[in-house]
């Protein structure tokens, strides 16, 4: 039967895999990886500086506070969702955790937990029991934690300071190993992402919402629990990335966070996660994360103060990475077409 | 045949071990009674048939059971007990598993994941073995005689093997009530065998089945009894054994209908070899899918495609049509070359296609029923980009009362419309555009008897009018009713030619057969 | 980023005269090289670091930045700038930046008055002195930094007040425009402004406060909604000029005369509101100079002589008004 | 063939539910409702002045609303429009000098120029939407800080015509939004433009096979968008007679995405409501210009919209179907 003979021809072909689709699938797979380390490599033979274990503990450190937003971000966008909302919130975690802090530790990181996750939970309710789309939702909810965090704080202009004597201030200072603990906590909040994602099957599930979301009904999947699980918890890591933020500026600055969605979102789609929802990667997120961390280094380092050059490169960065993406994915398909039935070593699907 | 449910007479264990049983079901959508006090009732370990006409309800009485609906009234029982789905999982978590008309799994993920999404095996500290996962999900699949890697994305197989994996996933769920919404409409003969055997297994073990499908024939092989659905309404219900084709059909229809045999194509073999050649196509290959295919077709000749799964029959017409990235090969129509690569060159030069995948390559949701059959025709019915609502509102009426598609009003959701009726509105999509070529995927499928013959009837009635017809079906007797000629494919390349007289079942079965073991 | 034009903006007495502390405003107690516990530097010769905190498309900013640009080289310097975009965090990996760069000093515009802590703090480490300029941190002077060079944002919301009770002979009915919420700035400004009316204008009275972003198109909008739903508003007080030039386009749009039946106050000193008040269509503003250069220069040195340098260094901010705008146009920036 | 049209037993009429009239009406509603508020607690609002102020505030976001939502209409969606209204103010001053007519032209044409590129990128590399407007949202509004640097003021007297005059009591700004309104809906209800906007939103592996040219469809899609975004910009600049690289048309996308959505156009594609969207902008404009007139506060105001976004979506989608 010809089901058979198609892979038949598929297996023995798998050997003949060409050079140039191995590299292209790599590369498409691990695009912004890939370009992470030739920039890596490069600006440590231009710069002697960037490579400094200085520069770099700092870029991570910079990258810690932007990554748990992405790392909650990514998810919501596996599930073909959005949410605009992680800015906002992020200011009012930091603002809520200095706030709390004179309450002690547990109730500096917890009342900012909570209360984001809380403000998530409400959007992801909004969002699994209408059908109002979850831009207009969260856009809503840029809108509303925003408003909160000036009604909290007078409208903006009293800033909490966390006291200088504060356990809390260890948790963006401290380090373990050579680590910080914001990095640490960059590190098993990823590796927990990505256990979720491959091996739970709340991990498929939101897989299945993004690619299929009438499917996952039908298969019986609880589209409604997972829905509302993925934004509290992308309101959960906006909030404690806001705490650490706090932690890290002894304070709560009203003003954080404008457009931080924006950079957190470019951050997930350098890491090659569609957008529409469906596939993607955890580890790619952090990847984009701290890709984006390095072109700033790397901007400042080459004088290019004035802001405006700055986000002219952010932006065509992100359009490089994205064609780059497309191209290699192209010339992947066409050697993987070249083939008969070669659908059988195509990417591996989760 | 009358329009009695017959409800508990007789069978002595009824009473005891309904396995699913729903009493005066009414449904209705936006205003449309689509159900009407339809009554149901499932035994354990029979094979139970709902058969009725294209938006008869079938599909809705299917969804109104398990969750996806709610019914306005009415009740449902399982095994004895009254039950309440307000969601697909409840029904799916009380045992009752559905393999669902459209087939719905998630084509970004693995085909592992897709059969035991939600339930998949647990390791150490509740994380997915997903060795355990893959080894299963294979053993699954082999069982069910298809073989493909469970690791491959779901999304690149064909539609045919999809439906393998959805049925997959339904029988792994250890079920009490299977219910299957027309799970054959895009499988080979060999898969349906498998299917059945499968299907007579889990009724052996006393598993209750509903099977839905238009291929009557079916019906008799499998089923031990059957609900007939007409117009929402139950018209008959009893052992499978009791009807007759005829009377089946005219219960369901409401009326008598004459079958000529199997199908309703005339026997009048037009292949005169004086008639001009309108499609000429030479050397057709695309990389990994087809190699060095000609096809040619006369006018008023109907040419079949033959083949099993994935043998690139639907490529082949794709490739004619544009649609598909082709390598090499030449299209000439009526003698003139067309462009390679290029719908609008297609659809200028006079061909059409009609798609096999109706949901997802042929209906626009959104649009109107109207405007889904102006889609092709776009320039046709405007001036300089502007509508004329005069010549469309006469095609479109045209058409509608020609093919008899039931529609409230033309300006009505096409999504809206029961499947067959959507295919329909299709085929008068493609009519409109007035082709020299018409290419049709799998034009039967899914589509009740009426219908069915009502578009056979219209190709062979196209094809009589000089038409060229390239026809692929996966029901082979239609297929040779149908056809002049046939190109059986094997593998993307044309293995054997059958011409004339070599037009017949068994020529065409063991030329199949022979294809398929090479 | 949309609360680009934080306007500390600055202000305008301008040109040389601007580099004058405003004696009045140093105060407080005092710092020398031993209480701050650094070495002494050369300056000539010496690489100064600046974080600038938003982008300069500012107005206000260039001016700031270039300031600074032309006293280090005149001062032979070497003066690495960078840019924090108006966030927090990116401002205190500047500093890191930099202070990883070896520099010997650093001047630093902060985003925020509050959370620079741990950027302050490498800098104690490494024993670089920290000018904060045009906006005050709350940290502890001559400690965590050397001094702070700048305005006095309450005063000059009080100084408006006074040019507007001046302009409409103190009784009007005032639209406030504020700017960006949650910036100190803009509490400041409208802190001094409202507690002057309060204790000095009984007869002015604030009809509404809404904030317009420090932009001129938003400026222009909030002020066309309030004189339509109070019409009785007859003077604006903007936080910016860019505001209270949005404010003069509504109220011509509106059919009244900006200047005379709607008086407008705002603070900063550039260019077109000074041009607008020559031309009679505004009526004063207060300036908030940003030419920080030479004074900051002028401390530093003076750090390094030895001598005692006062907690805050206040900056003499001009103000511009009919009678004076005209002669005084070309200090405007 | 002719046998069975006639048993259909579909009927023939539907009422439409409660649920589909306020889904299809419900922005009207709330507008209406909105009015007649304002009418009792603000004061002055129904003057003419301030009704033509509404209408003036109205016409930018609603201008670049009408390109939004045709890019929704096809599954896409468009980031870029407040840089690129940014972008054609920034390069407007540079060409003042040849003459307003050509400089607006030059301004206008830049967004078209942008709308291309997304386009490109959209159709011809297969680039998602939101990505590749992204990246201009980001990148664009760098580029016209850079091009324009400071906020310029503009002295030109045909700009301030165009910003501040009227033909027969109708500024023109309003004037313009007026007659792009009646093309947008021209093209969308009465050309195969439209039909084939929607049809691509709506299945985009349909709209191809049916001969559909997908890419020229899309890039058209996503010039009008930059060109409406542009003269919104144009208009802006002209009103207030500046500008403002820097903050003209900063969040707009966020605005028009909820004047269409508020308007009852699907996120999800496939259909394009114009009016519909004159009704989301109008609302929207509302609200805001209530907060104002009642001098609520920064965090309240947020607060407010938040909601009030939330419940117009709502009354427009209603509940999720089960
Ligand atoms: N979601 C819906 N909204 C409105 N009408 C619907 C909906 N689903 C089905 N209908 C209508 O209900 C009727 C019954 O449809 P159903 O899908 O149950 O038919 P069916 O018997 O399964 O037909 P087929 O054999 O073509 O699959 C049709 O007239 C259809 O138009
Ligand atoms: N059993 C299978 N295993 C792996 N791949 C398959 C299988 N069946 C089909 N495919 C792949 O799916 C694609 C589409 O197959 P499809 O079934 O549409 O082909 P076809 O010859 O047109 O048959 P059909 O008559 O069902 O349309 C082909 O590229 C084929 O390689
Ligand atoms: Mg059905
Ligand atoms: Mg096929």
């Amino acid at each position: 039967m010809s089901t058979t003979s198609t892979t038949e021809a598929a297996l023995a072909d798998a050997g003949r895999r060409s050079r140039v689709e191995k590299l292209a699938r790599l590369t498409q797979r691990n695009g912004a990886l890939v370009i992470l380390l030739c920039l890596i490599v490069v600006s440590a033979f231009a710069f002697p500086t960037f490579a400094s274990a200085g520069n770099l503990s700092q870029i991570a450190l910079q990258a810690a506070f932007l990554a748990p937003v992405a790392l909650g971000l990514t998810f919501v966008i596996f599930t073909g969702g959005i949410d605009l909302s992680v800015g906002s919130v992020f200011a009012l975690g930091g603002v809520l955790a200095a706030w709390a802090s004179q309450y002690g530790f547990l109730a500096a990181l917890l009342v900012p937990l909570i209360v984001c996750t809380l403000i998530g939970l409400v959007q992801g309710a909004i969002v699994a029991f209408t059908s109002i789309p979850s831009f207009i939702v969260t856009l809503a909810g840029l809108l509303f934690a925003r408003g909160l965090l000036l009604a909290l704080t007078e409208e903006g202009s009293e800033t909490y300071k966390v006291p200088g004597d504060s356990a809390f201030l260890e948790l963006s200072r401290g380090s373990f190993l050579g680590l910080g603990f914001p990095v640490w906590n960059v590190i098993v909040l990823f590796a927990i992402g990505v256990l979720v994602l491959h091996r739970t099957s709340y991990g498929s599930t939101l897989l299945a919402i993004g690619g299929q979301p009438d499917a996952a009904r039908l298969m019986g999947l609880p589209v409604l629990r997972s829905t509302l699980i993925v934004f509290a918890v992308s309101g959960t890591m906006a909030g404690l990335a806001g705490a650490l933020t706090a932690s890290y500026t002894a304070s709560g600055v009203t003003t954080l966070g404008v457009g931080l969605e924006l950079t957190a979102i470019a951050a997930v789609v350098l890491g090659g996660t569609l957008l529409t929802g469906g596939a993607g990667t955890v580890v790619g997120s952090l990847v984009g994360v701290v890709l984006l961390q390095v072109v700033a280094n790397l901007i400042n380092r080459m004088g290019l103060t004035n802001s405006n050059w700055q986000a002219v490169v952010n932006g065509a960065v992100l359009l490089v990475v994205a064609v780059a993406q497309v191209l290699l994915s192209r010339v992947q398909a066409q050697e993987r077409q070249r083939r008969r039935g070669g659908e059988a070593d195509a990417p591996k699907p989760i | 045949m009358t329009d009695t449910s017959q409800q508990g007479p007789a069978q002595p264990h009824e009473e005891a071990a309904l396995a699913l049983a729903a009493r005066g079901l009414n449904k209705s959508f936006s205003g449309v009674h689509v159900l009407h006090d339809v009554d149901f009732s499932l035994r354990p370990g029979t094979i139970h048939t709902v058969v009725g006409e294209n938006g008869a309800g079938k599909s809705t009485l299917i969804k109104s059971l398990t969750g996806v609906y709610q019914a306005e009234t009415g009740c449902i029982e399982l095994a004895g007990s009254e039950v309440r789905f307000n969601h697909p999982s409840q029904a799916q978590d009380a045992g009752i598993s559905t393999v669902y008309q459209e087939v719905n799994l998630v084509p970004l993920l693995s085909v592992a994941r897709n059969i035991f999404l939600g339930r998949e095996p647990r390791g150490r500290l509740g994380l997915i073995d997903v060795r355990a996962l893959n080894r299963k999900a294979a053993e699954v699949v082999q069982d069910l005689g298809i073989d493909v890697d469970v690791t491959a994305e779901l999304g690149a197989l064909g539609l045919g093997v999809q439906q393998m994996i959805a049925l997959a996933r339904a029988v792994t769920t250890e079920a009490r009530v299977v219910i299957m919404d027309e799970p054959t409409s895009s499988l080979e003969r060999r898969e349906v065998e498998v299917l059945f055997s499968v299907a007579r297994r889990l009724r052996d073990q006393g598993v209750g089945i509903v099977f839905i499908s238009h291929r009557l024939d079916e019906l008799w092989e499998l089923c031990d009894e059957v609900t007939i659905l007409r117009d929402g309404r139950v018209v008959h219900t009893g052992p499978m054994h009791e009807l007759d084709r005829r009377s089946l059909i005219s219960a369901m229809l409401g009326r008598d209908i004459t079958e000529h045999g199997v199908t309703s194509f005339t026997d009048t073999d037009v292949s005169e070899t004086t008639a001009e050649v309108v499609l000429e196509a030479k050397d057709l290959s695309a990389p990994g899918r087809l190699q060095s295919v000609d096809v040619s077709v006369r006018a008023g000749e109907i040419v079949g495609l033959a083949g099993l799964l994935g043998s690139g029959r639907s490529e082949t017409v794709k490739a004619i049509y544009g649609g598909l990235d082709t390598s090499s090969g030449q299209i000439t129509v009526k003698g003139g070359p067309v462009r390679r690569g290029s719908v609008p060159a297609a659809l200028r030069a006079g061909i059409a296609l009609l798609s096999e995948d109706r949901k997802a390559e042929g209906i626009v949701p959104e649009l109107s029923v109207r405007d889904n059959i102006i889609l092709g025709i776009l320039p046709r019915v405007s001036n300089a980009g502007v509508l004329s609502n005069r010549r469309i509102d006469e095609l479109v009426d045209r058409w509608i009362r020609r093919l008899g598609i039931k529609v409230s009003s033309t300006r009505q959701l096409i999504s809206e419309l029961s499947g067959g009726n959507q295919q329909k509105v299709l085929i008068a999509r493609w009519l409109c555009t007035e082709p020299s070529v018409f290419l049709l995927d799998e034009p039967t499928r899914g589509i009740d008897v009426g219908a069915k013959q009502e578009v056979q009837a219209l190709i062979d009635e196209l094809a009589e009018k000089g038409m060229a017809v390239v026809l692929i079906s996966s029901e082979t007797e239609e297929l040779v009713a149908g056809s002049d000629s046939i190109l059986v494919l094997r593998d993307g390349e044309v293995s054997e030619i059958l011409t004339d007289d070599q037009v017949d079942n068994s020529r065409l079965l063991s030329a199949l057969v022979d294809g398929g073991q090479r | 980023t949309n609360e680009g034009s934080d306007p500390e903006a600055s202000g305008g007495s301008g040109g040389e005269a601007a580099q004058a502390a405003d004696s009045a405003g140093s105060s407080g107690p005092t710092c020398t090289m031993d209480d701050y516990g650094v070495d002494k530097v050369d300056i000539k010769g010496a690489k100064v670091g600046f974080s600038q905190s938003e982008p300069d498309s500012a107005s206000f900013r260039a001016a700031e930045t270039k300031s600074l640009k032309d006293t280090a080289k005149d001062a032979g310097a070497d003066l690495v700038v960078t840019n924090a975009n108006n966030e927090l965090p990116k401002q205190i990996s500047d500093i890191e930046n930099l202070l990883s760069q070896d520099v010997d000093m650093l001047v630093i515009a902060p985003v925020n008055s509050d959370g620079l802590d741990s950027a302050l703090n490498a800098a104690k480490k490494k024993k670089v002195p920290v000018v904060t300029i045009d906006r005050k941190v709350t940290n502890k002077s001559c400690d965590d930094y050397l001094t702070f060079i700048g305005s006095d944002f309450v005063k000059q919301g009080e100084r408006a007040a006074d040019a507007l009770a001046e302009a409409t002979d103190s009784k009007a009915k005032v639209a406030v425009l504020l700017g960006p919420s949650g910036n100190n700035v803009t509490d400041g400004r409208q802190k001094g402004f409202k507690d002057q009316v309060k204790a000095e204008y009984p007869d002015i009275e604030i009809v509404a406060e809404q904030t317009a972003n420090a932009s001129r198109s938003e400026g222009q909008e909030v002020t066309a909604q309030l004189l339509q739903s109070n019409p009785e508003i007859d003077a604006v007080y903007a936080f910016n000029d860019e505001e209270g030039l949005g404010a003069m386009a509504a109220i011509q749009e509106a059919g009244k005369e900006p200047g005379k039946d709607v008086k407008i106050v705002s603070i900063d000193g550039t260019k077109n509101a000074v041009d607008a008040i020559v031309a009679g269509k505004y009526n004063a503003v207060i300036e908030s100079n940003p030419r920080f250069g030479p004074l900051v220069f002028d401390t530093l040195s003076k750090f390094y002589s030895g001598e005692e340098i006062p907690e805050d260094i206040i900056i003499k901010d001009g103000e511009y008004t009919p009678d004076n705008a005209e002669e005084q146009a070309g200090q405007a920036f | 063939m002719k046998a069975s049209p006639t048993t259909a037993s579909v009927p023939v009429k539907r009422s439409m539910s409660v649920r589909a009239w306020i889904a299809n009406y419900g922005v009207y509603v709330a507008l209406a409702l909105m009015v007649v508020i304002n009418a009792i607690i603000t004061p002055h609002f129904l003057t003419v002045a301030n009704l033509r102020l509404q209408l003036i505030q109205t016409a930018p976001v609603l201008i670049v609303a009408l390109g939004m939502a045709m890019v929704i209409g096809t599954k896409g969606i468009d980031l870029s429009v407040g840089s690129v209204m940014a972008l054609s103010a920034a390069i407007m001053p540079l060409y003042i000098g040849y003459g307003t007519v050509p400089a607006i032209l030059v301004g206008i044409a830049a967004g078209g120029l942008s709308g291309l590129m997304i386009g490109a990128l959209v159709s011809y590399f297969g680039i998602q939407p939101i990505v590749a407007t992204l990246a201009v949202l980001i990148g664009g509004r760098g580029l016209a800080n850079v091009i324009g640097g400071e906020i310029k003021n503009l002295s030109d007297p045909g700009l301030a015509v165009l910003g501040s005059g009227s033909l027969l009591g109708i500024p023109y700004s309003v004037l313009s939004a007026v007659i792009l309104v009646l093309v947008a809906a021209f093209l969308m209800r009465r050309t195969t433009f439209g039909i084939m906007v929607e049809a691509i939103g709506g299945n985009k592996k349909a709209a191809e096979l049916a001969g559909i040219r997908i890419k020229s469809v899309l890039v058209s899609v996503y010039v009008l968008s930059g060109l409406l975004a542009a003269c919104a910009g144009v208009l802006v600049a002209a009103r207030s007679s500046a500008s403002d690289p820097r903050t003209l048309g900063l969040l707009m996308e966020l605005s028009a995405i909820a004047a269409v959505v508020i308007g009852g156009t699907s996120l999800a594609g496939g259909k394009v409501r114009i009016l519909g969207t004159v009704g989301g902008a109008l609302l929207m404009q509302l609200i805001v210009s209530t907060l104002v007139s009642h001098n609520i506060p920064d965090s309240v105001s947020q607060m407010v919209q938040a909601i009030v976004i939330v419940v117009a979506v709502a009354l427009q989608v209603g509940r999720r179907k089960t």
